[in-house]
């Protein structure tokens, strides 16, 4: 199905580095994220913005994870992208729902 | 030519044929025996509600075996008859529709089928062991968690395994319509049956996980004393009614979407057009699916969510009308201008037409949200539901079975009694049903056991039984054609009805490998298509070549007997600690054969040209 | 397939028939004969909503029905191809915005009301206010600012809104006045608000809507609407009864004895106290059903006393009570009889 | 079907979707994930509904010890790194490396899991806080302990795949399974950042 010549591979060795290279970036800045997270809530700041700050960095963490490290980028991905953020519509109604239209 | 070897095998080799078939035609075999065995069981215990409410009073049941019986009667009917008839179809129509050769994962789906049987053994086994569910279909807590006994926690169970077998076939529904298409066919090629397949799948996938976990939490409340629904200890009873409608909306719409996609099959057949509008009904059918999220709390409008709450889902469960209405206008206008027939099949859809729009009707009344305050638990409801699930859900299957019976078991269904079937059944669900509009508005709550004379629902209820007595006599008339067919039916060819998709290239019924080669699509209704450019039979995509079949196998049913034995002993566990044996007895069952299948590789096996070329076919 | 048509009729015939024999339903319980605010309202919107699915039914089955005579298969066209038509654009267009038209036209009244029944008490108004509890098959009313409590038969002035508080002390129930109010589910750990204006004196059934266990049909309970006059008698009545008075017969004295050496007393209050159990007894005699369901007879209460559970299956009262013989029930019930503290009664209501 | 182990110079450069089982199951694979998305969510929604009804027990804020749940993140956060790793080697068919990555990353798979094993031990020893305390508690050790149930499990099918395949070496037919039990390890992590950030630091905030 591929062609497979020992340049192309080759070039896919260096490309799979690149990504490498840029999976490694990824993975510091969420580490660098969840510093800050924790030490946000361990120097209690301010509860107001805390809790917004927080949830923008969870996101932030999991679309790199999403994009990066399952590879959501790339192409190919149109449709396990699409059922992704289908499943991710209802996520967010449900979750929106159980925390809004309940008793307390 | 399988059932021609078939029939020579004896009985033994062909239960074992169909207990370790991983073919998705003998699968829908099963489904649909399945289906129709638990429709029978949910058919009776309809008529036991039924002759219950004859008159006021009365007292053939008594009130807590009442309760018992419209729950098992809500639930085996959705779960165990109408999603079983469902699968069946898709296994039955949608690989040879997109001209596939299996789906894409035959081992899972033979496990999702003996996991719906599991589940509806599991939940019927209750009526055996000291009495079933009585919560209702929908299992509101506190009642449930608090219901004395374990029927509802053969409910839990049930459904939870068999839920996880939908759950299985969606994907690989989804996964077989996505990658599994023949050269040529485009998503805009699709027919629409299976455009409506793939988005009930996808519904299936979003929905089924919330009453996974709502299932979870109602069992850790009564088997493991957690409190997630117990006032008492802080628990919050609103929860499992959010889950459980969070699934249910989007379930009636599993059920009826392909209901939808059998009528814009045949109703284009039989009027000889093209389905009238094809592009607006893919996008109706996707928003359907897709509004379908949107819109459950229309089932809590009287919890008390206050009035934003209220008004906001009440608007967005009327959107849902104008793309059903797209849906209804299209299939009028392709019967207009064309040439109708109306043979058994046409004839469902004909009587389709009229009833799901009432039904559809009385759903956007309900949406109302201040009516339905008056509507809301009283008999209008009972009506409506039975409008768009009797109306369009079973005339749906109806109309598929005798549609594609001839493809699915090489015979036509008998056209004479196909009609007497309708008729009856036709008259006798208007008389159930359209009373029971009125029966609400006057006062009846559903789920009575009883209503005391005096309050003017005594004809009414009258009436509505005589209706359900007739709809059983349709019923059984059905059988007896599918009897008669099976005993004195004849062959029929490759194209019976003058078809216009692929299913109708192929032999009836199929071989196992479908298509000798993958066809080439050139365009929509792919068939029609090279009718009309005066060729028999589409032209194959490829040489013929040897053809991989996957290797039938028994774990997907040892896997699922091992869940059921483990059920056993998951409920018990808590009367007597011996039961964990048997719990973990049945738990080893199922983990053997997940082992089994991970170590041992199957890669199938080939099908060589030189005997393709002897058979004859294609 | 000549029959097509006529079947319609022969059906059509046959629930219109039905419709006329039982007319619109019983008076003040159907909710098609309003005497209340909130069913005025719901019902305004019911004919709405009918008026517009009628109107779109009928264009619906015009289509259809000229369809169907009109492109049926004739003999000797079986060849005919007709031509494969895609679509219409204007056509498709008609279709969505004329739908969404109607749609409009019944939701912007729907939002309206549904703000509208939603409406709180007004701040420091003096309205009534009533506590509804539902319990395992029976209701129990509170009047909290008045330290009046009943059970059963609900007792509200006509004319004005009563707001009800409404909680559950078991599993979920619905209280349903079909002729005054829809439904209002009462849940176990919230409660819930709304207000119900009767506009005519008069008895009104009202009933369980939710599943809640075996006895759920037979859930009953009554609205008993009275002009504010009577209503305040009723109360000052209700507020001024004594307890522990004695009957006048001697049997319904030795009743008073039974009721609680039955043990009775301990689940059934008599008087303001707030019991929890069992319904309040207060004005027993004055009831307009017992227990919900039965006709207000005395061999009734027998057999209520003597066996509850042939009556009303899963009630919290049977078994929990001692052995009664027929003759001491009878005593028991001539003293529940008389207890008939105000002179408003029901038939009060049920004169005008 | 020997075949399908190929020389390094053949395979091809995404080996998890090279034929059509592979592809199925890539695809399906990621459905799958999209609804798993709904059942965290339902069991997130259930937790934030009921974290406040505490029923007299121990509140979020009482309890929950960041240092530990700090360890556990980077625990898991950096087996998602080494899984990526392992998925790295894996495109470049270097098996050995491959088994190697991916043994790290089971390793600190089941450093959390301890981790979280003594965290219950500890709330339900020494604080008195049990699945059956509070609706909050059992939403608690519900939606954690699905999560922990799913990095049990995914440990397990790592574990065995490594064993299954550990003389086989790389090829067509096991590469999809490679591919798709690393991103089941990598929603794990995604679920976590989730319950981090919900239960854990939310929780302590108040
Ligand atoms: C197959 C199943 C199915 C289908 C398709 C539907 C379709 C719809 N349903 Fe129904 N429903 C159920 C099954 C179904 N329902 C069940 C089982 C229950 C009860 C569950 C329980 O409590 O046990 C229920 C209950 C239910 C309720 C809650 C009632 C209550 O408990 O108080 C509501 C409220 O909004 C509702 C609304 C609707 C609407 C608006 C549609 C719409 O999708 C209908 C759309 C169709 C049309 C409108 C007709 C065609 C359209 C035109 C011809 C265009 C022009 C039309 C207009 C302008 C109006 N349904
Ligand atoms: C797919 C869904 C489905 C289907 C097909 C039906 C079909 C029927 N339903 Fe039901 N129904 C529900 C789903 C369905 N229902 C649900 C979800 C509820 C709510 C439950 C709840 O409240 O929790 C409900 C509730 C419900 C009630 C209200 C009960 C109550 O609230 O107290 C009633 C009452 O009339 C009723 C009647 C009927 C009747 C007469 C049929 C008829 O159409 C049935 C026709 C079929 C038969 C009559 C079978 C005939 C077969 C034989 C007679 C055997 C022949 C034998 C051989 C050949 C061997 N149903
Ligand atoms: C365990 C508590 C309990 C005891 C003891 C008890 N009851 Fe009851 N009683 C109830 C409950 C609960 C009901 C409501 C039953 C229902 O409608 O489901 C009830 C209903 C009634 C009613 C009908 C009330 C009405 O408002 O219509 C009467 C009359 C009655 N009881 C009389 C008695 C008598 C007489 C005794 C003693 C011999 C007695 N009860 C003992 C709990 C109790
Ligand atoms: Cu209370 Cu039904
Ligand atoms: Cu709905």
């Amino acid at each position: 199905m591929v062609s497979n010549s020992n340049s192309s591979s080759e070039y896919n060795r260096k490309k799979n580095k690149e990504e490498m290279k840029q999976q490694l970036i990824t993975f510091t800045l969420m580490i660098v994220f969840t510093l800050i997270a924790f030490s946000m809530v361990i120097f209690e700041f301010d509860k107001l913005y805390v809790i917004p700050v927080l949830l923008i960095l969870a996101v932030v963490q999991v679309i790199f994870q999403l994009y990066y490290f399952m590879h959501m980028k790339n192409k190919d991905h149109e449709m396990p992208a699409f059922m992704f953020y289908g499943g991710l519509t209802v996520a967010t109604i449900t979750i929106l729902t159980l925390s809004v239209i309940t008793w307390w | 030519m399988s059932t021609a070897i078939a029939q020579k095998q004896g009985f033994g080799a062909i239960l074992w044929d169909y207990l370790t078939t991983v073919d998705h035609k003998k699968i829908a075999h099963l489904y649909l025996f399945g289906g129709g065995f638990f429709f029978i069981i949910g058919g009776l215990e309809a008529m036991i509600i039924r002759i219950q409410l004859i008159k006021p009073a009365n007292d053939f049941v008594s009130a807590g075996f009442y309760n018992e019986l419209l729950t098992m009667h809500g639930t085996t009917m959705i779960f165990f008859a109408a999603m079983p008839f469902i699968f069946a179809l898709m296994n039955a129509v949608v690989p040879l529709q997109i001209g596939a050769r299996d789906v894409a994962f035959p081992f899972l789906n033979a496990l999702g089928f003996w996991l719906f049987l599991a589940g509806g053994l599991i939940l019927n086994a209750s009526w055996l062991l000291g009495g079933a569910p009585d919560a209702g279909w929908t299992a509101y807590a506190p009642l449930s968690t608090t219901s004395p006994g374990h029927g509802v926690d053969f409910y839990v169970l049930g459904l939870q395994i068999s839920g996880a077998g939908t759950l299985i076939g969606g994907i690989n529904f989804l996964v077989t319509i996505v990658n599994m298409r023949a050269p040529g066919m485009t998503y805009m090629r699709m027919p629409l049956f299976t455009w409506t397949i793939f988005v009930t799948s996808a519904l299936i996938l979003f929905a089924f996980p919330a009453l996974t976990v709502g299932l979870f939490l109602m069992m850790f409340d009564r088997l493991f004393g957690s409190a997630f629904f117990n006032p008492d200890m802080g628990g919050n009873t609103i929860i499992w009614e959010h889950l459980f409608w969070i699934f249910g909306h989007p379930e009636v719409y599993i059920l009826i979407l392909p209901a939808f996609g059998v009528f814009s099959e045949v109703i284009p057949t039989f009027s000889k057009k093209r389905l009238f509008g094809y592009t607006a009904m893919v996008f109706a059918t996707v928003l359907i699916g897709f509004l379908g999220f949107m819109v459950w709390a229309h089932h809590m409008f009287t919890v008390g969510l206050g009035p934003a709450a209220n008004a906001i889902f009440a608007v967005a469960t009327m959107a849902i009308a104008v793309p059903t209405g797209v849906k209804i206008f299209n299939w009028l206008f392709t019967m207009w201008g064309g040439s109708i027939r109306v043979t058994t099949a046409m004839l469902w859809a004909l009587g389709f037409i009229p009833t799901f729009t009432l039904g559809g009707m009385t759903g956007v009344m309900l949406a109302s949200a201040v009516a339905d305050y008056q509507y809301q638990d009283s008999y209008f409801v009972v009506a409506h539901f039975h409008y768009v699930i009797v109306g369009g859900v079973i005339f749906g299957i109806f109309a598929s079975l005798h549609y594609w019976w001839p493809k699915m078991f090489g015979k036509m269904l008998n056209e004479k009694l196909g009609k007497l079937t309708f008729w009856t059944f036709f008259i006798g669900f208007h008389l159930t049903f359209f009373i029971q509009h009125f029966l609400g508005l006057m006062g009846m709550p559903r789920r009575t056991w009883t209503y005391l004379p005096g309050q003017g629902l005594d004809n009414g209820n009258l009436i509505s039984t005589i209706g359900a007595f007739l709809m059983a006599f349709g019923v059984i008339v059905f059988f007896y054609n599918v009897v008669y067919t099976a005993i004195k039916g004849e062959k029929v060819s490759n194209d019976p009805w003058d078809g216009r998709t692929l299913e109708w290239t192929i032999a009836s019924p199929p071989p196992h490998y479908n298509f000798k080669q993958i066809p080439l699509v050139r365009g929509l209704d792919a068939l029609w298509v090279e009718k009309m450019e005066g060729n028999k039979n589409l032209m194959p995509s490829e040489p013929l070549d040897d053809i991989h079949m996957p290797n039938s196998s028994i774990l997907p049913f040892v896997m699922s007997l091992g869940l059921f034995i483990a059920s056993f002993g998951f409920i018990y566990q808590v009367d007597d600690l011996r039961w964990l044996i048997v719990l973990i007895g049945g738990m080893l069952i199922t983990f053997g054969a997940m082992f089994v299948r991970s170590v041992k590789d199957d890669h199938g096996h080939h099908i060589h040209k030189e005997d393709l070329e002897k058979g004859d076919g294609l | 397939m000549k029959g097509w048509m006529g079947k319609f009729r022969v059906l059509f015939i046959l629930g219109s028939t039905a419709l006329v024999l039982s007319g619109c339903g019983l008076e003040n319980l159907t909710a098609l004969d309003p005497k209340g605010y909130g069913a005025q309202v719901s019902l305004d919107l019911i004919i709405l909503s009918i008026v517009i699915m009628v109107f779109v039914f009928l264009v619906v089955m015009v289509i259809y029905t000229f369809v169907f005579f009109r492109f049926r298969q004739k003999k000797g066209q079986e060849d005919v191809i007709p031509k494969q038509v895609e679509g219409n654009k204007v056509l498709e267009v008609i279709w969505t915005v004329i739908p969404i038209i109607l749609l409009l036209i019944l939701a912007v009244p729907t939002v309206t009301a549904t703000f509208d029944l939603a409406e709180g008490q007004p701040e420091g108004s003096d309205l009534l206010n009533v506590n509804v509890t539902g319990n395992q098959y029976w209701w129990n009313f509170s009047y909290d600012d008045l330290d009046v409590q009943t059970s059963q038969d609900l007792y509200i002035p006509t004319g004005e809104r009563v707001y009800i508080d409404m909680k559950s002390s078991d599993v979920i129930h619905s209280f349903w006045l079909p002729s005054i109010s829809g439904k209002m589910d009462v849940n176990p750990e919230n409660e819930n608000t709304m207000f119900i204006e009767a506009q005519e004196e008069g008895v009104y059934w009202g009933k369980c809507a939710e599943l809640c266990g075996p006895s759920h049909s037979l859930m009953d309970f009554r609205v008993v609407a009275v002009s504010p006059d009577e209503f305040d008698q009723w109360v000052t009545d209700m507020k001024n009864v004594d307890p522990e008075a004695e009957p006048e017969t001697a049997s319904a004295q030795e009743g008073k004895q039974l009721f609680s050496d039955k043990g009775c007393i301990s689940c059934h209050a008599l008087g303001s106290s707030p019991t929890a159990i069992g319904p309040n007894l207060t004005s027993f005699g004055s009831r307009t059903k017992f227990a919900g369901i039965l006709d207000p007879t005395k061999e009734n209460l027998v057999d209520w006393i003597m066996d509850p559970e042939s009556i009303k299956p899963g009630n919290k009262m049977t078994g929990n009570y001692k052995e009664v013989t027929e003759e001491e029930a009878s005593k028991i019930a001539d003293y529940l009889l008389q207890l008939e503290p105000s002179e408003i009664t029901p038939e009060d209501a049920e004169s005008e | 079907m020997s075949d399908h182990t190929l020389n390094p110079e053949k395979m091809p450069h995404n080996p998890e979707k090279a034929t059509l089982e592979g592809k199925n199951k890539f695809l399906a694979f990621w459905f799958f994930l999209g609804g798993e998305t709904v059942l965290f969510a339902s069991l997130f929604g259930t937790y934030l509904a009921l974290k406040g009804s505490t029923n007299g027990g121990p509140a979020a804020e009482e309890i929950f010890e960041l240092e530990l749940v700090f360890v556990m993140t980077m625990l898991l956060l950096t087996s998602s790194l080494t899984s990526v790793y392992a998925m790295y080697h894996m495109k470049n068919n270097n098996f050995g490396k491959m088994q190697l990555w991916l043994g790290v990353t089971v390793l600190l798979g089941i450093g959390f899991l301890s981790f979280e094993i003594y965290e219950f031990t500890n709330y339900i020893t020494n604080e008195d806080f049990t699945f059956r305390t509070s609706a909050f508690g059992s939403a608690f050790y519900t939606l954690v302990g699905f999560h922990g149930g799913h990095v049990t499990f995914g440990l397990l099918w790592i574990i065995t795949l490594m064993i299954r395949n550990a003389k086989r070496g790389l090829n067509l037919y096991n590469a999809p399974k490679f591919y798709i039990a690393s991103l089941y390890w990598h929603f794990i992590d995604v679920v976590w950042v989730f319950i981090f950030t919900v239960v854990y630091l939310m929780g302590k905030v108040g």
